[in-house]
């Protein structure tokens, strides 16, 4: 273990944090909507020095044999080599694969796509939509920053129109159909004390972490957990702390 | 108490059978089968890494590749690694490290390879626990084995080992793996939508299940070794 | 070369094998039928530790364009990493697809199969076959293993029905239409002697080997050589050797 | 003179902003954005090269990867490579390297990552001038800034920085890059069907251009050290 | 820089080169068409001892969504491990993606084939036209050498005749539609000289080259920089000397 | 004696052409034309070894690449490897080798690339005959030249190098490859259904026919060496 790491896990046994937050306290979160001129819908967020670029496009193709009146819903992530030195090209790695498919999770199973009403033609023609992560620069936390830049892309995103077998992404009348608002928080626990939205830094000294999706009646739709092992009651300290803080975050939605 | 589609009650598990060292090649292996799903897992090392880049200086690494084999669905799967694939490959790493010594000797490698030959629901908790069989199998000292299965909640009932279209049918489902001496979660993940209170009795569930699987592979192992 | 090489090299020359069988001798062979729930056809071969499983599926595709009214027949096989550790993930390495396109030789020209058959509508969809070969252990010979997992799958495989544009993998009624039983025999020559059922360790001392898959009526439908040269008069004697060795495992097969 | 579609005047070019220090993490980077058109550029190095094979004994290479977001266009086009973006790759690269002093430091690369996220033409261009920006920013010494953009000619009207629909009008395409110090072209491509003295007047439009382009480049790099 | 190169280099500056040829001077160059018995045309073109194989091939596809009355023409380019050093096998790299990328667009930009009259059926059939080239030696100047044997093969191409939704090989009666011959000229600066044809050698010398593509009415269709800066008057001058040459090599073509 | 759809006899091979040295930059290299199908051959090597883990620490590597052009087929053929084309390179491989002393030079190997030009029945066969002049022409110390071809039987007649329909009406195709000094066959291969005592009428004929290319094969390496 490097000296820094030793210098982060010796201020969190204490709940301290080298940039003088508590355990609970995020970085400044700044999100901005409507960044991208030709996506359907788009947000940039940033959680201090990470940030992340969510594009919502729309197309149409085919629904899937087993749900054949409903819409396609895609997610994909690139840690695209601008935001890390250790990023390097080449196929997604575990990491990012990861990431779209936790997000992918929490939107999923919250059914906040009200996909039944992207059904064009039962099982011909269904709008598909591509909800591409970009990663600018990470300095952790990265789950929870993608995932409410792709809430927040959702919740702004306006529909194309299809006529005459052609989409026509001139005219767009209508907004997606979402609801709810699920937000995803990921607690990480080092030197056994608790902490949301961690640095970089702070990630290389984690033991392991958390990330819940919760939806906006409070019920969870996803959880996943990374790192190291935990205890059972350690498990439902993490759910009280992350129900708390989406509470807080699911606010800064609109 | 309600019934389950193949007669099961909500606690039971399926049949579960688990034998050590089906693989003559390998340095440690596996079979396990929970009901119509079976995984095979084989372990090699530790043994020096290539390419040498990916060696740590203190520690082992550990690599898990999690695969399913084209005939073990009702349609088909390609060979080769997907997007889930890859996913449950790292989760079955993180599920299993917990339970090794990896800073004993450096600069190595120890290989987890699962074959999923027949697919029926639970195959990542299955394979997590022909893995730990085998890592056992294959000497690694170990803190542990780790047990593994996914818990769900069908109506207002709480269920384990969900099979066939229970599936479908649950309104979440917890794959967890336990090391049940220090009663560690080593693999925790959820699909669903269900209060936070309900997701406490999942869990006691599937813990408790888990301690039954380790028993079983305590047994395989101990055949193993009068064999 | 190495010690062992020299040691099995030795024996060899004299007739003899480190694990004490004669030239013409297999090791034990097991035969498990029907071990995959979900294939519709399946079989678990062993000779001695080497192992494989082969598993066939069916599905409903398009026809090839010059043959609108047949079948479509395909073989793979994956040299599982489990199996060796030599193996390392990644393509499909050249012995496993020679070891796929040598199994699919023999079935496909011995038309074992009755791929007319299988067509359901002319030029529009017919049934294909997927004979996928997973070797589980290897411990030499894997192409008599895999050819003779394969025919003893094919044989135990039952069709899915077909109804209203899906295919019901619940309802099986008919037996897939297969006829005749290739069996192919490998031939090693090490020190100017020829082995069947070669181990590992034989094979990394053989000189070559020919892979000959004979047909019902002792017609050979299929060859592979491997490895090192081999005379006319040594070519007859393999095959000879083959077609004795044919007709006893052709009766394992049920 | 001709109203473009957009209000324009013939050698006037879209609203251009221009940021440097938008990527904490990288050596050196830059925000470009010309019109609807924005592209990232991130410089990392000089540092060691790896693989080691392709490190040069006398020089430092440079890398360059220009990539577009799958959402910057309004067909969502597919990650990864494609034999257009390893083409602009290539050229980017020849436009970046006559500006550099590579025989410093021996055994090294930089690499120079360009991620356009909103494409309305001019994506190489734009991405080009934010890259020579970053590499500014990254402090790494060069001849000159390098400045680019792409001129035209729509009927008898030569019009730079075309956009739009402006694209599928024109007769011809000119993309360059230019460093005005030394009044050195580094990027000259083309597609269309022109004579040869009309490209000339193409080309003179572009340059002029440039010029503009690397002032407000300039001051976006004195905003960066003010701050 | 290696001693060869200053050698190239300080023949260059005085205009002269290692070959004893001037400037101006192009290699021997020959011409053999329809030398690929099944494609629909062919030409081997060599500069010298750089040598490059054409071969077109046409089949029926689907148009693009933006001309669905169009046909559609692919170019792509392998440079063969048999005809460098060098070469390695693996996926098309950065040179040979340009390369034929220049050639595409030196076609495509001259209109050469007349795409309009490949619509078999207005939105759904069209010919495809695969232009593929195929580098046998590379000693310098490919760019030209592969654009010369593109036009050549492309204005002695045949049709494959479509009846019945098949493509018939057999019977080929018409011409290909071509009109024009763009010619591809890239001229190379070493020492502050400009020269044509370059070897393998030379190219290692040289500071930049532009590939310039000229129709038959003189004007400019393409044009591609390689390599080191060039100032605007240097562009002139290059751009000169490539139309002096192109109405050479124009006349070489029947 | 039954006329062939081209006019040959039973035991007459289409028109042959071998030429050596036709590629330049290679260190061997041949053109060989069995009626329309054309295969180029080039020889690169011995040399270095890369990367070094497939090094040979006592021998001579050979690598083979066989490789079918995109227009040498009827139907289009995509580029790049495919199942068969993988296999052929193993066979050409091991059809090569006995030819070659490779214990001389440790830790080197000689590359040899098949590009078949132009295809019509027999292309592995005319590339292993390209492939052998090309290893002589690169002055690689050989045991013997290997020369290749297919035969097979069609109604009651053997017939050998099989071209156009013949392909199809064949009951066997068993493309050989033959060192005629020693009698030694180091290419074997068969499809189709034949009894075994026809196979050897079949191999017969094969080997026969392999002595007359090996002739043409040193004339072609003769007029290499007197021009």
């Amino acid at each position: 273990m490097n000296i820094q790491e030793q210098f982060i896990k010796d201020l969190a046994s204490k709940g301290n944090r080298n940039d003088g937050r508590k355990e609970k306290d995020y970085r400044e979160i700044i999100i901005e909507k409507d960044v991208i001129p030709k996506a359907e819908g788009s947000a940039r967020v940033k959680f201090g020095d990470s940030e992340v670029i969510v594009g919502v496009k729309m197309g149409v193709g085919a629904p899937f044999g087993d749900k054949p009146d409903s819409g396609v819903m895609m997610i994909g992530a690139e840690l695209s080599p601008i935001a890390s030195p250790d990023f390097e090209t080449g196929p997604p790695r575990e990491d990012s694969i990861e990431l779209a498919r936790v997000v992918d999770r929490g939107i999923r199973e919250s059914k906040m796509i009200d996909l039944e009403k992207l059904c064009i033609e039962k099982g011909e023609k269904v709008w598909m939509v591509f909800i591409d992560i970009q990663i600018i620069n990470h300095d952790g936390n990265l789950i929870d920053v993608a995932a409410l830049a792709a809430v927040t892309a959702l919740h702004n995103s306006k529909m194309p129109t299809y006529e005459k077998d052609v989409v026509n992404y001139e005219k767009k009348t209508k907004k997606l159909p979402v609801r709810f608002k699920p937000i995803t928080i990921t607690v990480a626990k080092i030197s056994g004390k608790f902490f949301v939205d961690t640095t970089l830094e702070e990630e290389n000294a984690m033991d392991s972490r958390v990330s819940v999706a919760i939806k906006d009646d409070g019920n969870i739709c996803a959880v996943q957990k990374g790192g190291d092992s935990l205890t059972e009651s350690e498990i439902h300290q993490i759910f009280d702390l992350a129900s708390e803080k989406a509470k807080e975050l699911r606010k800064l939605i609109n | 108490m309600v019934k389950r589609e193949d007669g099961r009650k909500p606690d039971e598990m399926r049949p579960i059978e688990i034998k050590a060292g089906v693989i003559k090649n390998a340095d440690g292996s596996a079979m396990v089968k929970f009901g119509k799903t079976i995984a095979i897992a084989a372990v090699y090392g530790p043994r020096a890494m290539h390419p040498r880049r990916m060696q740590e200086p203190d520690r082992t690494v550990l690599r898990c590749r999690y695969s399913m084999v084209p005939f073990s669905t009702t349609d088909r799967c390609r060979p080769g690694p997907s997007r889930r694939s890859t996913e449950i490959s790292k989760v079955t790493r993180e599920a299993l490290e917990p339970a090794l010594f990896l800073d004993e000797i450096p600069k190595t490698v120890i290989d987890v390879f699962i074959d999923v030959i027949a697919a029926d629901a639970g195959t990542r908790t299955t394979g997590i626990n022909a893995a730990s069989v085998a890592l056992a199998d294959a000497g690694i000292p170990m803190r542990d084995l780790v047990a593994s299965v996914a818990a769900g909640k069908i109506g207002k009932e709480v269920m384990v080992d969900l099979a066939g279209k229970e599936e479908e049918e649950t309104s979440c489902d917890v794959p967890i793996a336990y090391m049940p001496r220090s009663k560690q979660v080593t693999l925790l993940q959820m699909d669903g939508d269900i209060p936070v209170k309900d997701f406490n009795d999942v869990l006691k569930m599937a813990t408790k299940s888990c301690e039954q699987i380790y028993k079983k592979q305590k047994e395989a192992l101990g055949e193993r070794w009068i064999k």
